[in-house]
């Protein structure tokens, strides 16, 4: 029987495209979990009510996609740490594969569902605004332009992006940390979050600056490096800690 | 060309020696069946051969490469058994259509056949299919895959008799116009030493034995006759296995030696051949009085 | 007394119907072989009787009661199959200690014995187990728990053929010893034949028999001879199996009349025992030209 | 062979026995998320520093075991929902015992949990407090009087203890809703942790109404009896969602 060679380039080509099949419910979680996210912001997030002396009285209410967007976010996450998960690293080598390409076709996959995500987020920010026009709010919507430039929209799309590639490796080393003891899984949690509540009261500025690092980066050139690194860093750590790591356990 | 060799390979896991200076090497294009007792070490060996575990200790290559989470012979070396799992978001028919992208010598007619023929619904989901089911589905990736080096870790785990008949006759059938390594493990090996050539037994986790199944089919006899007339014949022979059958008769396993088999024959005593399945039971059986002991 | 009370018994999971109409007793103090292809719907009957899994229509009493979920039916009925877990955290000598606690009839000594005779390390983690060891270790719960209904399906998966053999001897001592209702599912109905008293043998969901198994062993003949004989003879008979053998010669498996079997031996055909193995493919086999038509 | 009973009672004892076995690696992280906690503490929990123009220059560095007690919460949480996976479920299966049993055993040895826990969170403020004064701070201890009334102690297990009871049952409950679709376990946290920061953004009030309700009773009877009913309801919505779950799937 003749040999065959498998490049790494088209193994992984192979496998994202098995993921996408894979991971079709990931996507379709993404839909879901943006319009109950919708749903919520029909709610308003917050609200202002005023009644002067003079018998005028001012009612506004507050409609922004913040809630999309930390919902876009978390779900990210969360996918990012399933994709680590003991029952789908044993799913990636079924066929042809080694942890280097798994990994790699994993990063292609958080990159192109961060894309999806990012544009869905910007688009449900114009569904908001449509769908509080049309059911909601008889009165004027106030900061809310009929007309977008494309530019804006663009940057939106861009910067959302990178923040969802920046969440997702994360949560994906993380996740593929606490697959190395069968303990971690709970255990870590535990501790990042008790880290992170202990770091707020220390020094509140400190979490700040961290997330002010990425999160409040003005120049695009410098935020895609910082994020793209980041990025690169969590996903090399990932393949070096699961380098020894035998498969089919 | 050796396909694979392996060269004192020690596999240690948790304080336990999994396999212990196991040196051997396998022939392009045979049918090896690896045999041996529970916890011998077949499967650590199938594991190491696919790239999945990592030796302790020693040399072990498979097409001349280092297997261990290597693309190449992940490329060329397949692993069957029942743990095989896919996604779940993929059905049947879905499952071979992705094995075909991966695998380029993939015989989709093949599978699609033995697809029909076992009565697989394409729309079914993997993780739903009776244990059964699940082996012979994953037998369908094993041959249609048509890897260089095609290894079956039990494959008739949970399988009924006529789906195991089927699939020993696939089996063959496709090996023959289709000539590759194989290895089969096995804890029936009755049912399949027809189909094998050579004959790989593992002894807690080292090699007893590796002939081809001719040899092996020779390599001892049964006696049976009076117990005083075989205790006095087999006084120097190398016995592998002798009981006490009745009131006054003895029989044992003993390993051939043509010309004093002539003789026993000559001293009255009944010669007859023991199955391969017997004799590696037998050759590597911890004798403790055997399991009558347990009830007193 | 009936142990086990199944009547018009129906499940259904995802779409497919795992049992149908399914109606049965079962007597105290019996052994009784549960035989059916892949996907007949064993391991559900198995699990329903256990109280695991709910019938979707139809009664079932296990000791005059509902199983599912009922504590006196988990207290005095034990199922084993291959999937049985234990925490982690436990070592082998652990679980044993914990299993007495948990089940009132528990025969601790022969546990050990059964323990120390398998050469099981006390200390040792049940789910580092081989396949093979695990299932060993399982049937010894399911020996020593002496449940008054014991349920082992597929018991001797992964077991080598020294381990099954043992196996087979140690249920058959200890029913002796303490009669109680057990109920075994298996593949290899030509090993645990002469262990059986009674056959239920299921086809798609549905009863195809429950008979005794000396009944079942005269069920069918097999009958060889010339092509234009046999075929001839065979006109109006219950014919199960028959196919070509060699250029002019048929064999044919046929139900069983003993004034015919006669008339057959007269006119010159071979009459053999079918086995009860054989027999089970053959009732419940959709042929479909054999595996060959998929090689074309 | 002679039938034998097993009542509800004397089964719920035997897995809780079995489960005190099983999960005693749940104690030993208690242990060590405690240990990471202290030393976290050790760096102080929040600094003041002051320097008048007179000279004299103040340094205060406050050290509560506050780190303790929130790893020890998500400690808890993290183990009630632990208890309520796939394979928690089905181990919980393997003897003698029906879904009910389960449930209470689990109930059992989270209320055991509980008390463990809130013994050893108390005694690690008493161990922090030893550990500053000998190895870190030479300077005086304000706040921290070496003599406690028994009753103090008393008190302040107690109200850990059903702090942590709360906090279980509700990991529990939520860890059990969880099981009943493959997608929940990431869907539903993405979900629960959205809606807070939403909740908290829409009305800072709410939330804070809605700990007080639990955390800031002072009744002591009122807080048990408040305790107690919901954690009874958790348990019981549990009992309810497995009801007709199939074992053994």
């Amino acid at each position: 029987m003749s040999l065959n060679n498998a490049s790494l380039g088209s193994t992984v080509a192979r496998q994202f495209k098995y993921k996408l099949k894979a991971y079709n419910g990931v996507l379709s979680s993404l839909v879901l979990v943006q319009i109950i996210a919708i749903l919520f912001s029909l709610g308003g997030n917050g609200s202002f009510h005023s009644s002067g002396g003079s018998g005028i009285s001012i009612n506004a209410t507050l409609f922004t996609n913040a809630n999309v967007i930390i919902f876009t976010f978390l779900w990210v996450i969360a996918h990012a740490v399933m994709m680590t998960t003991k029952a789908e690293r044993e799913h990636g080598f079924t066929f042809v594969s080694n942890h280097i390409s798994n990994h790699l076709s994993n990063a292609l996959f958080l990159l192109l569902a961060s894309v999806i995500a990012a544009v869905t987020t910007i688009l449900a920010g114009f569904l908001l605004r449509v769908l509080v026009y049309f059911f909601k709010e008889p009165a004027p919507i106030l900061g809310s332009n009929v007309h977008y430039e494309v530019s804006d929209i663009f940057t939106g799309v861009f910067s959302m992006t990178f923040y969802l590639i920046l969440l997702a490796s994360a949560g994906y080393v993380l996740g593929t940390l606490s697959q190395l003891h069968r303990t971690l899984p709970y255990l870590l949690p535990v501790l990042l979050i008790g880290i992170f509540i202990w770091l707020i009261q220390l020094d509140h500025s400190l979490v700040g600056r961290g997330v002010a690092f990425y999160f409040e980066e003005t120049n695009a050139l410098l935020f895609v490096l910082k994020v793209t690194v980041t990025s690169v860093v969590c996903f090399l750590a990932a393949i070096m800690l699961t380098k020894r790591l035998e498969a089919r356990q | 060309m050796n396909v694979i060799e392996c060269e004192k390979l020690t596999k240690k896991r948790r304080q336990l020696t999994a396999l212990q200076d196991l040196s051997f090497s396998i022939e392009e294009n045979t049918i090896t069946g690896l045999i041996g007792r529970n916890g011998a070490g077949k499967t650590t060996l199938l594991k190491i051969l696919a790239g999945f575990w990592r030796p302790s200790s020693g040399k072990v290559e498979v097409f001349k490469e280092d297997p261990f989470q290597n693309l190449f012979i992940s490329a060329n070396a397949i692993y069957v058994d029942d743990q095989m799992r896919y996604s779940s978001r993929l059905t049947l028919s879905e499952i071979l259509t992705e094995a075909e992208r991966f695998y380029e010598n993939w015989d989709a007619e093949l599978a699609n056949r033995l697809f029909d023929y076992f009565s697989f619904h394409p729309r079914q989901a993997h993780h739903h299919l009776s244990k059964g089911k699940m082996s012979t589905f994953n037998m369908i990736i094993g041959l249609a895959s048509r890897c260089a080096l095609t290894m079956f870790d039990e494959p008739t785990t949970g399988m009924d008799a006529g789906v195991r008949k089927d699939f020993y006759r696939a089996l063959l059938k496709d090996y023959i116009a289709n000539p590759r390594t194989i290895i089969i493990s096995s804890h029936h090996l009755e049912e399949i030493e027809d189909l094998l050539e050579d004959v790989l037994l593992l002894d807690e986790g080292k090699k007893y034995f590796h002939l081809p199944m001719d040899e092996l089919k020779e390599y001892a006899v049964g006696i049976s006759g009076r117990t005083e007339v075989v205790m006095q014949w087999m006084a120097n022979k190398e016995v592998i296995h002798n009981e006490q059958v009745g009131n006054n008769a003895t029989y044992a396993i003993v390993k051939n030696d043509y010309f004093s088999i002539d003789q026993a024959k000559q001293l009255g005593m009944e010669v007859s051949p023991v199955s391969a399945s017997d004799l590696c039971v037998h050759l590597t059986s911890r004798s403790k009085g055997g399991i009558e002991s347990v009830f007193k």
